[in-house]
């Protein structure tokens, strides 16, 4: 699948709530071959300060455009949150592996289970889009309510979705995790993916690993060439170091060393 | 407007030749194939790959990069495969693009890795010359060879014996005098000088209070360390007489021709693959228009034509 | 949320006490009377004076500065009107402000001015500490005296004999080791490390062909420089025990505090003057802020705190 | 006279013609004490790339807003061209000594005459303002007409003016420094007073000496601070090295040394 870099044209860039942005950019070749995982590397500035391109997941295609949604935390995605529709952005994709998903389950069959932290709904919301026949569970979790996103994205799609925030806003109060053990004492899941902050996606892994579920983790590494030439971005394995930016950013829970 | 002259961008670096002076700087450029969908690897002047050693490197502990006010730290550590993958591997593919290949490569305890992997090099014809990386700041030692005029002239000269290949020596800018260094090299018998490698540099989480790299501290690279490189390259190019590949902050043609002007023969296109991949094609189509714009026939007639300022 | 306690900030340099560790670096505050209109002088912890020669001086042809990447080049070339105008017209205001003053000094010619200048200063009670800047890119001489181990031991070793004054040696950051340098000016006496000074740097204009500064090369400050001078403070402060002012591109509170955890006693607040003259000032509040969020009750447990990094 | 650093509020932005804009800004105490000749120095970004302050001559005041005109060359007065009014602007000044002239002169008497030379008519139309009983005359040079600023200024300040062109596109075809020395044959002023490039302040302090007047030139130097404190912007006098900045950037032509 090739990589592509494109001055693609900025749809619309508005605030989804707090510190999210919900940015469209229209790129052909991009939305054709994004899998669910993937991730885009956004320059957002012409000069070179701040230096480095921003990694940004897919959050979603329709046609030629390609959607994604971010936190404003730092110099860059301040940046990107001035950025206006008609405007062109710099933007390298698609980038990584995905998910390692089946897209059709045996219909009845056992459901997949997508636990997000925070802003890591980003990809879920595209992974869910693309698993048919049997709708995965949600489970997002967050600080508080307003930073819960994407739940009616999912219910759109026809998924259930369940809530837990720390200071029990919405849903159950404590983290997603916890959340994630109540409801593998009813369900017992095909596959889990998760994405979210480190150690969130560290106590999935070993939820996963006691349960004897299959994990699929979205990492995330500072980057500085966000294409594999770097060795920047690497996180340790089984197999020694490997790159988040192309060996990953989604990774089995088993390769993993915490 | 584009005056009728088709001008001459190959220079000569040793027995090299490159068609044009626009290569791609170690550890920015993988072994080429990740850029292979960016462009059109085949305009390079040349490609200088990740740096080897004899046994397979894991690396520093990340995390490894951090971003700098316009530049970047890095502690990667020299990972790679090992000279066998590497030839096995990644070497094919460089092979398969028919244009000047460098292989970047250092030692893990002692210098004689270098005569180990100049012999195994030594051997394949597709690969264009050797450059000696004496000076990566992330191997945590006390001292690197190119700190220290004596071995460095000791490693060149042992190195020069064992190849007929075009030897480039590598250089640390942490030193008291950069032309001592380089001119232990030149009566070494090194073909040319590449300057700069990253300085050593550390940040700071302030919030943790923790190093912003796992390896404590890295090489700065990018735009911010530009005129320390450019200097350099006008110091030694003034006092030895051996060709330069010009590098450190280079991201267009006006920065490039800095290097050119200040008397490097070369230049090598870093940090900025990272940011812009497009920049050393950019590079290689601006030199030439600006031969064009100036009237000069031959790149050549640039290097080192530094004139005093008036008004 | 501010917590209960009231921070220290007084930190000791030698013999001298500075009610909170913020300085302005030689060269980038003139004599303060430049500033008094924009900021209360009153609250820094010191000043430090342009550097000052025995005779006047001219200093270097026009153009004297110019911009780089998230940084600056000087060539100014120590102009200054010579230690007796400056006794007479400068520090008169300086003294009026009621704190530490410590006078930047140099030699053009011979160590010996050294002599004479600390003779003369050392007669003042208001002039609380002299730096001795061995390291300025500016003179083209071939080589700075903190360029070499034992001309910097030498030196300072002379200095101590002629005065109890809090003695500080202001060193270059272009040395293969900075330690070693650091270490000749403990061992000789020195009650402190000002580092770093600027880095040798030069940017040419490609139209022109001709360097951007008159003096054909000058010294690199301001951000662009930070990762390299934290480094050098981390580097001095694990192996020498005397007090480090630690400077180089700072220009908020985060930067100054990437300096103190990595080992300044002080720090000095250089180019940022020029872009926001209350850098120095907000820094100042944004130090305590950081104490009293983090519950820390006197600066010097922050010094040099740092720890390794991990999840 | 004090010198302020100031958040200014931004009253408008607006295009002149080719590359030439107009900045108004509120600063009651700039406005107050500036003077004919002195400057402004403007830091364009919140960040440090691009470093340093932009020195800009005061163009006008009127009550509390101060009026500038700039010209887009590089990387910060692209990003000054971006502000809107109603944003902040961080300005210092008023900075260095204006020009000398007298306000009043003798009616009947003597003219000035003031020689600007492309953009330099930007102090030029703030110290013919200030020039009361007989008016000065105006000498514009500029590569051609479109460059032409500040002509209508000029005239409805009561001032007679004169133009020169290198294409002969309007006025004089040639140098303003040529139609000087035209003019010079007519009339004997009481002095100059002259803004512009480098080489033609050095041919009217040339002319102004042949002719044995007065003349008083606004010179430009690369700026880091502005205040007279880092000695970077000096030009050679006769009584050595001085300060664009503070000792300047007004200096009469027998001081300087070309
Ligand atoms: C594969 C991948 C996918 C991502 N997807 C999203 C997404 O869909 N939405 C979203 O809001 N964020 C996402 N992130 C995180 C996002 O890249 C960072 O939040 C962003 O780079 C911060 O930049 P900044 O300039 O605002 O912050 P700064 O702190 O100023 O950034 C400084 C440097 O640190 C790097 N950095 C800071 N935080 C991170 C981080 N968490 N991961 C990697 N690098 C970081 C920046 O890239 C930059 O190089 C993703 C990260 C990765 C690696
Ligand atoms: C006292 C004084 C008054 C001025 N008044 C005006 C005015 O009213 N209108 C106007 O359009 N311009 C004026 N200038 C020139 C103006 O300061 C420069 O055009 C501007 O700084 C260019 O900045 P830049 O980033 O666009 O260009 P760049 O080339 O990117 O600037 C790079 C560096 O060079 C400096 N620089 C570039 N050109 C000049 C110059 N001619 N003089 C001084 N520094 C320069 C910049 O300040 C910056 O530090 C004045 C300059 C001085 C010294
Ligand atoms: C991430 C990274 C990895 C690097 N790895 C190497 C390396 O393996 N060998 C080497 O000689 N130089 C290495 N360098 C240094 C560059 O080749 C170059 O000398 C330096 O970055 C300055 O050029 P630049 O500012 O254009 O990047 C590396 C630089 C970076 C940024
Ligand atoms: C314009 C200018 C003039 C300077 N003059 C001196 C000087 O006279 N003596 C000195 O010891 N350092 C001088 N310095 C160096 C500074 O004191 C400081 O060491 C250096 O700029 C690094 O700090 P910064 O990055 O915060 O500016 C000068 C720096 C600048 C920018
Ligand atoms: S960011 Fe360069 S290898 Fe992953
Ligand atoms: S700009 Fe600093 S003295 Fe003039």
């Amino acid at each position: 699948m090739k990589i592509v870099q494109v001055k693609a044209k900025i749809i619309s860039n508005k605030k989804l709530s707090g510190h999210y942005w919900h940015l469209e950019f229209v790129s052909g070749e991009i939305a054709k071959s994004a899998l669910p995982g993937q991730f885009v590397d956004l320059r957002v500035i012409n000069g070179f300060e701040p230096l480095l391109r921003r990694p940004i997941s897919i959050h979603g295609v329709s046609g030629d455009k390609v959607k994604i949604i971010y936190e404003v935390l730092g110099k860059g995605t301040q940046i990107l949150s001035t950025k206006k529709g008609g405007q062109a952005l710099d933007v390298i994709g698609p980038l990584g592996n995905g998910f390692a998903y089946k897209p059709t389950l045996k219909s009845g069959g056992a459901k997949n289970i997508l636990i997000a932290g925070g802003i890591g709904v980003a990809p879920l919301v595209f992974l869910a889009e693309k698993i048919k026949t049997v709708k995965p569970l949600i489970l997002i979790g967050a600080r508080t309510k307003g930073q819960i996103l994407c739940t009616q994205e999912f219910k759109a799609l026809g998924c259930k979705v369940e809530l837990a925030t720390d200071d029990g806003s919405a849903g159950l109060k404590g983290r997603v995790t916890d959340l994630l053990k109540n409801v593998l004492e009813q369900v017992k899941p095909s596959r889990l993916f998760s994405c979210g902050p480190h150690p969130m996606l560290k106590t999935v892994s070993q939820i996963a690993l006691e349960n004897k579920i299959k994990a699929q983790l979205s990492l995330e590494e500072h980057m500085a060439c966000g294409i594999g030439a770097c060795l920047g971005c690497v996180v340790l394995t089984k197999s020694g170091y490997q790159r988040v930016c192309k060996d990953g950013p989604v990774f089995s829970n088993e390769e993993l060393i915490w | 407007m584009v005056k009728g002259i088709n001008p001459n961008l190959s220079v000569t670096i040793g027995k090299l030749v490159l068609k044009n002076p626009v290569m791609v700087a170690s550890g920015t450029f993988g072994y080429a194939e990740e850029f292979r969908d960016l462009i059109d690897l085949r305009k390079l002047g040349a490609i200088v790959t990740k740096t080897i050693t004899i046994k397979r490197r894991h690396g520093n502990l990340p995390p490894r990069t951090c971003e700098t006010s316009s530049g970047m730290l890095n502690s990667i550590g020299l990972e790679n495969p090992g000279i066998d993958n590497f030839i096995q591997k990644k070497l094919p593919f460089l092979k398969s693009l028919g244009i000047p290949i460098i292989v970047s490569i250092a030692a893990e305890e002692s210098p004689e890795e270098f005569e180990i992997l100049i012999k195994q090099l030594d051997k394949i014809n597709e690969v264009s010359a050797i450059e000696l990386n004496i000076s990566c700041p992330n191997q945590q030692k006390d001292k690197l060879i190119s700190q220290d005029a004596k071995a460095t002239f000791e490693l060149i000269s042992a190195a020069r014996k064992l190849t007929q290949k075009c030897l480039i020596a590598k250089l640390s800018p942490n030193v008291t005098s950069i032309s001592e260094i380089a001119l232990a090299c030149a009566s070494a018998g090194s073909d040319a000088l590449a300057l700069i490698n990253t300085l050593s540099g550390m940040s700071i989480d302030v919030k943790k209070r923790v190093p912003k790299l796992g390896a404590w501290a890295g090489g700065l690279s990018g735009p911010a360390i530009r005129p320390i490189a450019v200097k350099m390259v006008w110091d030694v190019y003034n006092k030895i007489k051996i060709p330069i590949i010009g590098m450190g902050g280079i991201v267009d043609t006006e920065s490039a021709l800095e290097f050119i002007i200040a008397g490097s023969t070369a230049v090598s296109v870093g940090t900025v693959n990272f940011v812009n991949p497009q920049a050393s094609i950019e590079i290689i189509a601006g030199l030439k228009q600006y031969l064009v714009d100036n009237n000069i026939q031959n790149l050549n007639n640039l290097i080192g034509r530094l004139k005093a300022c008036k008004d």
